[in-house]
Formats: C-alpha cells, sequence, structure tokens
C-alpha cells in the first residue's frame, strides 16, 4: 500500500491547468498577501492565524465527512499529535538546530499521517455508525491518556517550546507574528491546494465512490477498506500538518489539543460551512473563528448563539451556509439573479429585526436573571441602554420579534415565487 | 485608506482593537473563563475585581496625576489557546497588565508567551499579576520577571496545613486523595513529604489519584477512605470533584476532618450546607467571616450589596488591586512595565482590610508571602456566609508568613 | 469480602441508572435508526426540572412531572425537528441531535447558572437502610434500585404483553418492518421518542441528587451511554442491560481496588528504575487501576467492535 | 484444454438453518452465454453473490478459470476478470454520469490507488470513458448527476459501469427488471452488443430476453439446479414445467 507522502504542492501539477481553475487560487494567494496589510494588528494576525489553521484542520475533516463518507468524533487526535510531535521536534531541535522552522508542518503532517495509518488500520475496516463509534472511543481514550503520560505530553499543562529557536529562514526568525502569518498561510495555501488535487486524483474520486455507495466500489476491484484506510490517512496527514501549524502559533499544546470538545467543533464548523462542498470548511472556519473570537468579546452567551445557529442550519440548510450560497448559482448563470433582489430587500428589514429583537430578548432575560443587583442598566447594540428588570423593553423586544417574524411569514410566498421565477427554464424536467 | 485601515480593523476585530489606550484610564485585562463550566467562578472573580478597583482605586482618586484603574474583561473559556488569542487581543488594545487565576495549565501558558512576547517586543512589555494558580512550578522553575503571584503557592499552603495537623495528636492516619494532574500530585507529594518530616507517626493509609472531571460517582473512593480507617482526609480537589469527593466520603460514614484547598463558594458551600459542617476545613489566605476590621465588613456588605449572588471568596484581589495600585505611583508611571515590576518586588504592603500582618513580595521569585489560614466550614452570618447559605468560613488557625521558609529553585533573570 | 458486597451493590445503582438511559436510547435507535447523542441532555432536563419543581412542590412532585415535561418536549422535538432533518438521511440526523446536545447545555446554563444546583434527596429517603461491616448504604440509593428495577419490568410488560409492544419489538429486530406498521409511522416515531427521553428525564430525576446536578453532568454520562449501547449491541435490550451493568461494575471495581502496574511489571521480571522522576517509563511505573479506571469502557467498546463490530449481543450491522 | 470460465463443485450454502444452495455443481464454458432462471425464492441471487464473493460458501467451491476463488473478497474477484451488476439499481447516485463509468475503468487501467496523478487530465481514460458511453447511449446525460437519470438510463449505465472494467466474465442480475417492452429491447441489444467474446452469465425472468440470449440455460428451484442444457431442451424438459407450475411444490418444499 502506498502512502501520500509525497509533497502535495507538486502533486499533478505537471500538467498545464487551464486559467478558470487556476484564478480562484491565485485570487486566494493575493489576498493572504494583502490581509496583513489591511489588518495589521497583533490580534487581527492571530486570529487570522486561528482561522487559517481551522481551515487547514476543517478541510482534512471533509476529507473523511464530506468526501469519504466517515463521520468521526476524534479526528482532534490526530492534529493534537501532529502539534506535539512537532513541539518535540522543534525542542529537540532547540540546542542545536538544522532546520528553519517552515518546514516543521512536515513533521507534524508525517506523525498525522502515521497515527492515521495504525488507528485506520482497525477503524476504517467498517463504515458507518462503527467508524463513528470507534472514533469516539480512540479520542476518549487518546485524551485521557495525555493526561495520564506526563513524560510526552506534559500532563494538563502541556508542553510550550520556542519557535525561534530554529534556523532563520532569509533572515526572519519568526519572532514577529506577521512573519508567523505569511508562514501560515504559505502552508494554508500548500494544503489547501494539496486536499484539492488529492480530490481530483484517482483516490479522490474512489473516495466519494465508496461514500455513495461501498458495495459497489467493491465489485468494481476496490477494497472499499483500503478506500476508506487512504483517505483517512491523507486526512490525518493534513490534520497533522494543522497541529504542527498550531504548535507554531501558540508554541503550547495541551490535552485541549485533543479533547472531544475539540473534535465536536471542528465537525460543527465543517458542517455549518457545508459538507458537500470543497470551499464549505474554509468558510465555516471562517464563521466559527470569527464567532468564537469577536462574539464573545460581546456577549457572555455566544455559545448559546452558535448553537441556535448550527441547529437551524442542520434543520434549514443541511448542505450548510455554501450550500445557501451555492442555491444562487442558477439564478445567476440564468442571468435572473435580479428576480430576487426585490424579495430580499423585502425581507432584509424583517430578518434583520427579528434576529437583533429576538438576541435583545435574550441577552435582557440572561442580564435579568444574571447580573447583579443595583446593576440593572444594560447596553445592547452599543447604543440602547436601559434597565433590564423592568417589563417595556422586553414588551418592546418580544413585539418586535412577533411583528418581524409575522413579517416574514407574510413574505415568504413571494420570495418563493421570486425564485421559482429566477430558478425557471434552463433546468428542464425538474 | 487610513480611513479603510481603520474601518476594516474595527469590522475585524470588532471594535475592541480600535483607539490605543485613553490615556486617563490604567486598563488591566482579566483573563478567564466567562462561559463554559468555570464561568461561575471567573465571573465572581471579574465582579471582585470590578468592585475592588471601583472602591479602593477609583473612588479614591486613582493612581499618578488622577488615572482610573478599568477592568476589562476576556473571556478564555478556560481553554489555553483562547487565552493566549486574548492576551493578543489585549496587548493591542494598549493593556500592560494582566491577572489571571483560573487553572494553572493557563498560567503557564500566559506566563510563558508573556515572556516570550516581552523578549519580542520590547516597547510593549506587559506584567503578568497571577492570583490564583498555585502551581508550585510558577515561582520556582517556571519563574520569570514578569510574572507575580499573589496567591500561596500549594507547598506553601501545604506546610501551614501540615503545621496544624502536626499539633493534633487525634489523628494518626491520613488519606490523601486527589485528582490526577499536576496540581493533584503536588498536593500528594507535598502532603507526604511534610507529613513525614514533622509527624512521622503519623500513617498515610491512602495515596492516590483520579481522574479529574470524569468520575460521575465518587462512592467507591469513599468507601476506601472509610475503610481504610483514617482519621483525616487531605485533598486538592475543585469543583465538582470536590463536591463529588466530599458528599459521598461524608454520607459513606467518615466523620474526621477533610483538608481541602478549595471547598468553598461557587455553589460548594451551599451545597455541602449543614453536612460539611464539623468535617471540612479549607486553607487559604484571607480574612476571617465576619472579619474584624469594620471597614472590611462594610466592604462585603457593599459587594453583596451589588453583587447579591456573589461571594468575596478571593481576598487576594484587593491585595492584587492595592499593590498594583501602589506600584504604579512608586514608580510615577503606568507606561514602563519594568519599573512598575521594579517597584512591586520586594514591596512590603499591610492591608488595609482582612490582616494586620505586613506582607511582602519576595523578590528572589516574584512570591508574595502572607499569612495564611486554616478554615472551618460553619454556620455563618449574612453577608458573611457564601453562596447566601448561611455557611462559610471561620478561621480555626492561623499561620503568619507561612512557607516563607521554604525555599525556591527560581533563577530570576531580569531586563 | 464485605467490601467486594459493597461494590456490587454500588455497581449495580450505576449500572442500572446507566441502564434506565440505554433502554430509551435503545428503543430510539431500534425505531428510527438514530443515534440520538442528545439522550444524556434530556436526562439533565429531567434533574433540572425536578430540580425546579421541587422547590416548589417537594421532591415527590418532581419525580412525576418532571419525566412528563421531558417527553412532551422530546416528543415536539421529534415532530418539529427531527422529522424534518430526517429526509436528509442518517448522518446529518445524528450531527443535529448532536448540535440538539450543545443547545440544551447552553439553554440550561442560560436559566440555572453554571453552578451546581442544591437538588437533594426527599427527607423521607434521607437514612442509611443498612450497614455492611461498618459501610452505610443510604436508603435512596435502594430506592434508585427499585425505580430502575420497577420502570425494567413496565418495560417489559409493554413490550411483550401489549399490541403497541409487540409492534416495537418486531421493529427492533427487523428493521425493515417499521414501514409496515401502516399509517401511524409519525405517531409511534414521536411517541417512542416521547417515552424514551421520558425515561431519560426519570433517570435525571432520581440521578440528580446522588451524582449532582450541573451543566457539565450530561456530557460525563451521555458518552458512556453510547459505550453501553454500542457494546450491547445496536437494538438489542439484553444486551444493554446486560453491558450497562458490566460497565457499571467495571466502573465500580476498578474504583475500588488500588491495582499498581507497579506490581505487575515487577511480577512479569521487571526491574524498578531506581531514579523513578528520570525513567523514560515513570508514567508506566506509576499508573494505577482507579487513574484509569474512566478510560475502560472505551477501551472495552474500541476492542468489542474491532472483533465484533455487532456488539455483544447484537444481531445487525449499521 | 483450457479451464471453464466458472465452475460451482458442489456448492452449499445456509444461512442459520435454512439451506438455500444445495450442491450445486455448474460449468460455464468461456465465451457462452448463460442464463440461470428460476422460481421466486429459489436462490438465484445467491448463487450471484456465492460466485462473485458477496457471501462466502458454507461448502464447496467456486473456480474462475480454474482457481478456486472461494471465500475471497468480492474486489479480489473482480481484479481476476469477473464483474457484475445487481438487482436493484446499484450506482453512485451523487457522482456523474460519467464519473460512474470511468470509476468502473480506474482499476483495469491500473490507476489503483493513485493519488498523484489528476484524473481529468488523463486523455486515455476519458477517451474510453466516453467510448463507454457512446455504447450505452448515454452521452447526452455525461455530466447529469446519475441519481437524476431516468430508471431505463440508470439500468443501461449500471450495465455501462459494469463492464467498463473490461471483464472477461459479466454477470448480469436482472438486467431488464422493471422495463417496459421497448426498453427491455434495447436493453437485449445493448447486452448483446457489450458482451461480444465474453463470457456472460445471466439471472432474469423476462424469458422472452432468456431464450433470445443464452446460448445454455440453467434452471434453480430451491436450492438446486435441476437442468443445464440449450434453450430448446429446456423449454421442452418436463421437470421444468412442473417446476414452474408448481406441480411438484409440496414434495420440494420439504
Amino acid at each position: 500500500m502506498s502512502t501520500p507522502s509525497t509533497n502535495p504542492l507538486t502533486a499533478g501539477t505537471s500538467r498545464l491547468v487551464p486559467l478558470n481553475h487556476a484564478l480562484p487560487w491565485i485570487i486566494a494567494a493575493v489576498a493572504l498577501f494583502l490581509l496583513p496589510v489591511i489588518f495589521d494588528s497583533r490580534a487581527a494576525l492571530t486570529i487570522m492565524n486561528q482561522m487559517a489553521i481551522t481551515i487547514v484542520f476543517a478541510l482534512a475533516y471533509n476529507m473523511l465527512l464530506g468526501q469519504g463518507g466517515m463521520l468521526s468524533f476524534g479526528h482532534a487526535v490526530y492534529m493534537g499529535l501532529g502539534g506535539f510531535f512537532s513541539m518535540h521536534v522543534l525542542n529537540w531541535m532547540s540546542d542545536d538546530p538544522w532546520l528553519p522552522l517552515p518546514v516543521l508542518p512536515i513533521f507534524g503532517g508525517f506523525f498525522g499521517l502515521l497515527f492515521a495509518f495504525l488507528i485506520g488500520w482497525f477503524s476504517t475496516r467498517r463504515a458507518g455508525t462503527t467508524f463513528a463509534m470507534i472514533s469516539l472511543g480512540v479520542g476518549q481514550l487518546v485524551a485521557s491518556l495525555s493526561i495520564i503520560i506526563v513524560i510526552f505530553f506534559g500532563g494538563e499543562e502541556g508542553i510550550s517550546g520556542n519557535r525561534t529557536d530554529m534556523l532563520p529562514f532569509f533572515g526572519w526568525d519568526f519572532g514577529q507574528q506577521q512573519e508567523v502569518y505569511y508562514l501560515t498561510a504559505v502552508w494554508l495555501l500548500i494544503a489547501a491546494l494539496g486536499m484539492y488535487l488529492y480530490s481530483r486524483t484517482p483516490m479522490g474520486r474512489l473516495a466519494n465512490a465508496v461514500r455513495d455507495n461501498e458495495e459497489r466500489a467493491e465489485f468494481l476491484g476496490y477494497s472499499q477498506r483500503n478506500v476508506r484506510w487512504i483517505s483517512f490517512c491523507a486526512s490525518g496527514f493534513f490534520a497533522g500538518i494543522a497541529g504542527a501549524l498550531f504548535a507554531i502559533n501558540f508554541e503550547i499544546l495541551t490535552e485541549e489539543n485533543l479533547n472531544l470538545a475539540t473534535s465536536g467543533s471542528i465537525l460543527l464548523v465543517t458542517f455549518l460551512g457545508g459538507v458537500g462542498f470543497f470551499i464549505g470548511p474554509i468558510i465555516g472556519a471562517i464563521v466559527f473563528t470569527l464567532l468564537q473570537t469577536v462574539l464573545s468579546l460581546h456577549t457572555e452567551i455566544w455559545a448559546l448563539y452558535v448553537g441556535i445557529l448550527f441547529v437551524a442550519t442542520v434543520m434549514f440548510f443541511p448542505f450548510g451556509l455554501t450550500g445557501l450560497l451555492a442555491l444562487h448559482v442558477m439564478p445567476w448563470k440564468l442571468g435572473k439573479i435580479g428576480y430576487l433582489v426585490k424579495p430580499y430587500a423585502k425581507m432584509a428589514v424583517p430578518t434583520l429585526a427579528f434576529i437583533l429583537s429576538t438576541a435583545a430578548v435574550l441577552e435582557i432575560l440572561f442580564h435579568a436573571r444574571h447580573a447583579g443587583r443595583g446593576d440593572n442598566e444594560m447596553t445592547i447594540y452599543w447604543w440602547l441602554t436601559f434597565d433590564s428588570h423592568s417589563p417595556l423593553p422586553m414588551i418592546i423586544g418580544l413585539v418586535i420579534a412577533g411583528v418581524s417574524a409575522y413579517a416574514l411569514v407574510k413574505l415568504a410566498p413571494g420570495l418563493k415565487a421570486a425564485w421559482d421565477e429566477a430558478t425557471h427554464m434552463g433546468e428542464a424536467g425538474k | 485608506m487610513k480611513s479603510l485601515k481603520k474601518f476594516a480593523l474595527g469590522m475585524a476585530v470588532a471594535g475592541l482593537a480600535a483607539t490605543a489606550a485613553a490615556a486617563e484610564t490604567v486598563k488591566i485585562a482579566y483573563i478567564d473563563p466567562l462561559s463554559g463550566p468555570f464561568a461561575a467562578t471567573g465571573t465572581n472573580g471579574l465582579h471582585q475585581y470590578q468592585f475592588a478597583a471601583d472602591t479602593l482605586v477609583n473612588e479614591r482618586g486613582g493612581v499618578l496625576d488622577g488615572q482610573m484603574f478599568e477592568i476589562v474583561a476576556f473571556d478564555n473559556k478556560i481553554s489555553p489557546k483562547e487565552s493566549l488569542i486574548q492576551l493578543q487581543v489585549a496587548i493591542d488594545q494598549g493593556i500592560r497588565y494582566v491577572v489571571q487565576g483560573n487553572s494553572s495549565g493557563v498560567a503557564n501558558a500566559l506566563t510563558d508567551a508573556i515572556a516570550k512576547h516581552n523578549d519580542r517586543n520590547p516597547d510593549d512589555r506587559v506584567l503578568f499579576l497571577n492570583y490564583s494558580a498555585v502551581d508550585p512550578a510558577l515561582t520556582n522553575d517556571k519563574c520569570n520577571f514578569w510574572h507575580f503571584r499573589f496567591d500561596a503557592h500549594a507547598d506553601m499552603k501545604m506546610d501551614a496545613l501540615t503545621d496544624v495537623i502536626a499539633e493534633n495528636e487525634d489523628i494518626k492516619k491520613i488519606y490523601v486523595i486527589g485528582q490526577d494532574y499536576s496540581f493533584g500530585k503536588a498536593v500528594a507529594s507535598a502532603a507526604v513529604r511534610m507529613l513525614t518530616a514533622k509527624r512521622p507517626d503519623i500513617e498515610i493509609v491512602g495515596n492516590e489519584l483520579h481522574p479529574i472531571g470524569n468520575v460521575q460517582d465518587f462512592t467507591p473512593y469513599a468507601r476506601k477512605v472509610v475503610s481504610s480507617g483514617a482519621d483525616a482526609m487531605i485533598t486538592g480537589n475543585w469543583g465538582s470533584d470536590m463536591l463529588g469527593l466530599g458528599k459521598a466520603v461524608i454520607e459513606n460514614g467518615f466523620s474526621g476532618p477533610i483538608y481541602t484547598y478549595y471547598a468553598a463558594a461557587d455553589g460548594i458551600t451551599a451545597a455541602f450546607g449543614e453536612t460539611g459542617v464539623g468535617s471540612l476545613k479549607l486553607v487559604a489566605e484571607g480574612g476571617n467571616n465576619p472579619p474584624s476590621k469594620p471597614e472590611a465588613q462594610e466592604y462585603v456588605r457593599a459587594f453583596k450589596e451589588k453583587h447579591p449572588d456573589g461571594n468575596i471568596s478571593q481576598s487576594r484581589i484587593t491585595n492584587v488591586v492595592q499593590m498594583l495600585a501602589m506600584a504604579i505611583d512608586d514608580a510615577g508611571t503606568a507606561t514602563d512595565v519594568v519599573q512598575v515590576a521594579n517597584a512591586l518586588e520586594g514591596m512590603e504592603f499591610t492591608d488595609s482590610l482582612w490582616s494586620d500582618n505586613p506582607m511582602v513580595m519576595r523578590p528572589d521569585d516574584h512570591q508574595l508571602i502572607q499569612e495564611v489560614h486554616i478554615y472551618g466550614h460553619v454556620p455563618v452570618e449574612a453577608p458573611f456566609d457564601f453562596d447566601n447559605s448561611g455557611y462559610g468560613l471561620k478561621y480555626e488557625n492561623s499561620i503568619v508568613n507561612a512557607g516563607a521558609d521554604l525555599p525556591t529553585t527560581c533563577e530570576m533573570e531580569r531586563p | 469480602m464485605s467490601l467486594f458486597i459493597v461494590n456490587i451493590l454500588d455497581g449495580l445503582v450505576t449500572g442500572l441508572l446507566l441502564f434506565m438511559l440505554c433502554s430509551g436510547l435503545t428503543l430510539i435507535f431500534s425505531m428510527m435508526g438514530v443515534l440520538n447523542f442528545a439522550h444524556a441532555s434530556f436526562y439533565m432536563l429531567g434533574a433540572y426540572f425536578a430540580y425546579q419543581i421541587s422547590m416548589f412542590t417537594g421532591f415527590w412532585a418532581g419525580l412525576i412531572v418532571a419525566p412528563i415535561i421531558v417527553g412532551v418536549m422530546g416528543a415536539l422535538i421529534e415532530r418539529y425537528g427531527l422529522r424534518r432533518v430526517h429526509q436528509y438521511g442518517h448522518v446529518p440526523e445524528l450531527i443535529f441531535t448532536f448540535g440538539l446536545a450543545l443547545l440544551i447545555e447552553e439553554f440550561v446554563q442560560f436559566f440555572w447558572g453554571r453552578q451546581q444546583v442544591p437538588y437533594n434527596p426527599p427527607e423521607a429517603l434521607d437514612f442509611t437502610a443498612f450497614a455492611i461491616a461498618g459501610n452505610t448504604f443510604p436508603a435512596y440509593k435502594v430506592f434508585m434500585i427499585f425505580m430502575a428495577i420497577a420502570l425494567f419490568l413496565v418495560l417489559l410488560y409493554i413490550l411483550t404483553r401489549t399490541r403497541v409492544g409487540m409492534t416495537i419489538q418486531a421493529a427492533l429486530s427487523y428493521p425493515e418492518t417499521v414501514q409496515n406498521l401502516g399509517h401511524n409511522v409519525p405517531m409511534v416515531f414521536m411517541g417512542v421518542f416521547g417515552v424514551g427521553t421520558a425515561m431519560a428525564g426519570l433517570a435525571g430525576v432520581i440521578a440528580g441528587p446522588v451524582m449532582g446536578t450541573f451543566p457539565g453532568m450530561a456530557f460525563t454520562l451521555g458518552a458512556i451511554v453510547f459505550v453501553c449501547i454500542v457494546v450491547g449491541g445496536l437494538g438489542s435490550l439484553w444486551g444493554a442491560l446486560v453491558a450497562s451493568l458490566l460497565i457499571g461494575w467495571m466502573q465500580t471495581f476498578a474504583a475500588s481496588y488500588n491495582l499498581r502496574m507497579e506490581d505487575l511489571l515487577i511480577w512479569l521480571g521487571f526491574e524498578k528504575p531506581t531514579l523513578m522522576w528520570e525513567s523514560a517509563w515513570q508514567d508506566l511505573w506509576t499508573l494505577t487501576l482507579p487513574q484509569v479506571g474512566p478510560i475502560l469502557p472505551y477501551l472495552f467498546m474500541v476492542i468489542v467492535l474491532v472483533v465484533r463490530p455487532q456488539g455483544l449481543f447484537g444481531k445487525r450491522e449499521t | 484444454m483450457t479451464a471453464a470460465a466458472i465452475e460451482l463443485r458442489n456448492l452449499n450454502k445456509s444461512f442459520g438453518l435454512a439451506k438455500i444452495i444445495q450442491d450445486v455443481n455448474l460449468e460455464i464454458t468461456k465465451g457462452e452465454r448463460h442464463a440461470i432462471i428460476g422460481p421466486n425464492g429459489a436462490g438465484k441471487s445467491t448463487l450471484f453473490n456465492l460466485i462473485t464473493g458477496k457471501y462466502a460458501p458454507t461448502t464447496g467451491q467456486v473456480l474462475l478459470h480454474g482457481q478456486d476463488v472461494s471465500g475471497k473478497k468480492p474486489f479480489e474477484i473482480n481484479r481476476m476478470g469477473l464483474s457484475r451488476s445487481f438487482q436493484i439499481t446499484n450506482i453512485f447516485h451523487k457522482m456523474t454520469v460519467f464519473e460512474n463509468v470511468r470509476c468502473g475503468l480506474l482499476w483495469s487501467m491500473g490507476y489503483k490507488y493513485n493519488f498523484w496523478t489528476m484524473v481529468n487530465g488523463q486523455r486515455e481514460l476519458t477517451r474510453r470513458t466516453d467510448e463507454i458511453l457512446e455504447q450505452i447511449n448515454l452521452t447526452k446525460r455525461r455530466d447529469m448527476l446519475a441519481g437524476a437519470l431516468a430508471y431505463a438510463e440508470q439500468r443501461a449505465l449500471e450495465i455501462g459501469i459494469t463492464i467498463a472494467g473490461g471483464a472477461d466474465i459479466i454477470m448480469l442480475d436482472e438486467p431488464c427488471a422493471g422495463m417496459s417492452h421497448s426498453e427491455t429491447d434495447l436493453i437485449v441489444d445493448l447486452i448483446r452488443k457489450v458482451t461480444e467474446e465474453k463470457t456472460l452469465v445471466v439471472v432474469e425472468h423476462d424469458m422472452g430476453v432468456i431464450f433470445d440470449l443464452a446460448d445454455r440455460i440453467s434452471v434453480l428451484v430451491y436450492g438446486e439446479i435441476i437442468e443445464t442444457d440449450t434453450p430448446e431442451r429446456v423449454r421442452a424438459s418436463k421437470a421444468v414445467q412442473e417446476a414452474y407450475l408448481g406441480t411438484t411444490l409440496e414434495e420440494e418444499a420439504s
């Protein structure tokens, strides 16, 4: 059996790529290059780094869930182990470095791959629930072991290192956030391109085939188990790269990097973005990181909003946020996107009013229940200040929410009609 | 372009990364859990900081020429990763002082990151005022110039605790049990080491670790404690592990003293209620309940007036705030943290609220040396009780300058 | 020996409690093919509702009312949430229940805060039932055992003696026959989901005072419940019972006996390193059974799944 | 002489106590078009699944080109040159028609578990895929999702995937099930076209199709082959008529 250990950058690029395929990548590269010029604060850079790491991890996760149909509850293991090993490599080299920092993710990838190979040996024999439950069990085992095996994992304090200990890379020692950002961004591009190209190789296509119909694939000469195993290894490899990037950015690895909460949140990120699309996890990672780091600065109950958003996504847009965007491709192609502008504009105000007023009601309730006595005054949306214990703001909030919900229900048929109009023609017989 | 940049920045970090710190306030970043399972402790700590800053500094005219303290809260969700992100956000806002206390894991991550940051960015250095993370390593092997600890660390507390146990002739057998992680192990090894030295006749009938946060039913452990015939038990447990273990042990017939670090407040006092009376002991710094000084009583009343559900459970918070204010005044600057750190180093401080014994910030390792008490869980009148339960903590023993003779392995590197 | 008997009883309490959750989960899974990730969250809701009710009326009203509220909530969630997601397939269903678990935890924190709430056993049961060699056994735990057994008997009666029960039982063994239930399939689904969650709620009402009522209670138990039904075999009630008891005892005994790796290694002929804290194997040498107790079920599950993917008593694979 | 394409020796399969296949012996020579017929529940699909490796035989052997393959995995058997279709349409619903067929070609064209070449850039692969699409008349549907095809088209696609790998033994499980007469005619033509010079084993209910296609026919009743012969003789066989009319049903059932 062969394993994806070649540098993903060079995979298949020998062939000339048509411009329309390369264009999104060029745009992405330019955008990644320009972003720190606009967002130059340390916090913005850190958040963008965090986003990039989550993107790599989510893309790796989607190689399993979206492309291979394998639902894992323990994928943090491979990212975490990749990170832990990278950190040990970093510390091991710190006295006498002979490699520059930017090659560290290769080690992370290699160790992620190694563990995916070992664990995949028994976990990929079955798909479905059995796979999911083994991943849960292994995830829990590794997370618990990380507390017990102190000498390697450092207990709950984790292990840390200093990224500037490696050899300088063209004069950069990666002490500054901006330098780390460019390192992360380049690896993001490499990893994302690698995973994209991988999905277009025979193995990538077969992962889809096994996901859709494992029995059929068997009768075409392919062992479903091997296809899953190889996908699993590839996913472990890229997750390991994400782990090494984490090690470089945060210079610390802890049990948190291995536990079920991390595994669960990457599922959330990927599904939120949309598992059926290559860029789904990217959108999911961006949205989720912003929610986690920015929304939590403004409200204590941010996790409640994330929970509501997630459940609403599963219920109403099972193809994720990307799926929602993708719905508009057809009207766009038909040149009928204009049909939607008016109903959207009509819906915009009630939608906004509904979201803001519902959130306001929740905030008022929360403030009234949990804020200190005498601390009745609360401010929402930066300028609205009132007494959270008086019934009036609550009633106003509820009324606005009710009215806007009613308006939305009333406007819904109009939108539907516009949709039918906008998607009509072109899609014959469907 | 400039305005676009500002706008975009504002969008990205939504208004927080914006304008540099206004000159008239000294901002202090409070990086602790405000959501998730430990949010109760974090939120209560935040309230104590805000109240201390308002009452003890701002209402008295602030520091320097009237600069006010402002506590800026950052939710780290008790995750090291999130803490480091929030640290960057805080530094961007021009904040030069970071306080954190919940979880030694987070403290380790922060002290490491701050040391690296100060090394790499000499223009905007940061001080780390650790008010609660008690891993001894933080002021020993892992000490650095930027870190100051205001709580007695685990070994110092154990030193005080074993002093008291050594005097109790009734105790012949002791059971040591704790959570399976560095703090639990530190408590266990310190207990064994110090008991052997101080009372070689005491038999350690049990010394074990249980998985942290993962035990649903402590009954089997309680059975072992009871059947070992122990006269007393020592545990460093906190949170639901403390509650679960304590309740199970008492319910299954254990009647000896249970020496703890964290068996109070945040719902634990209320949940123990009457069951804990006579059994639960706790080692901590701070004041008696009710405090002896009228101004301290007034302070607690005023706090409870504002936060009826809160507790003054970490009285060291007032020390942090007051000592920082003193150090800034001494240094004559709030922006040059090296000078402020130099002023803090070796500072002698006499608390106006809880205690009359002066405390000193030991220069060798930046560890505050102070009086430590053994408290008992007893009925306490409102508002000096915890969790409004009618129960609280009262002095049983006091140890002046606890742990001052414990050596430190710290090799401080000064800038 | 007496401690052994006490441990058997303690393990029985844990095991039966697990079974109260597993039985509902197994019913739901067998009928609907949904692995309900939020099952333990309904357990938590049961405890919190009962706590809230007990503040007004005392413990006993909560025992009756709280499970009913939880069951109704479960049925409504099935009707307006799960049924909608059902059309997208099993993975979105699983993910939906996963999100639901997160949401319920946030919901509980929103209303009751993050601290443990003082939900206690009723006064009437606050005494020692009996003692074995100094080890007391609280009356409340006796009550827990009886409640769990009573629930099991009621369930057994419904499944084997009533019409709807037999239909359900048929569906347990032959999932495809669910289609033949007639026009009432949606009603049956809603009912089974409601009853299953009500049973979880009842378990929460009973366990809350002993295990503690706090927002993390669902998370710690939820994964173990999963382990039980997977080990027992998806869709097998007897398997769930056996696995629950096995895991209950496994956890109790692992916590009770301080077997040390050190002894095992010496017995195997290894030499104990003199300077333990410099040995690379220090963590292995100092390992004890209670330390690894909580992860034993997961290890057990992985081994069972690798050797026998359909579980101990399972007939079908999914 | 060369070994038979497929040879079954004393093949038995039981599920629990139920004996589904009993002592089946059969030889199918290279290039033969062989049909298996029998009443519902006779075990035709089970026999199919035994040959193709979905089930392992309880006792007995399956030989492919003289090599024992009993107990081998389906993918191993497929690699030895046997390909099958399914009674219930078994295609990759969420992939395009083109990709469906291409998946069938990958192994035989030596791509194996390749993850370093771009599959779209492989001219020979694309050419042969398009060739097969042309053969099964689905060129117009090339870029549609397979799940969106009409039923008859899905059946054609099923055959396309089956033959794509170039296997020399093709096994079709009720290729005409659920089709109208005109559709059936098209499919039969298609089958004849794509299985030229190959060994074909087909299970089918439609007798018209069978007698039209097959060189020899085996009649399977209650797990036993009661007759193997040319279409004309099978048609005339009394035993077969009895089996189909059910006169001896009671005896057989025991």
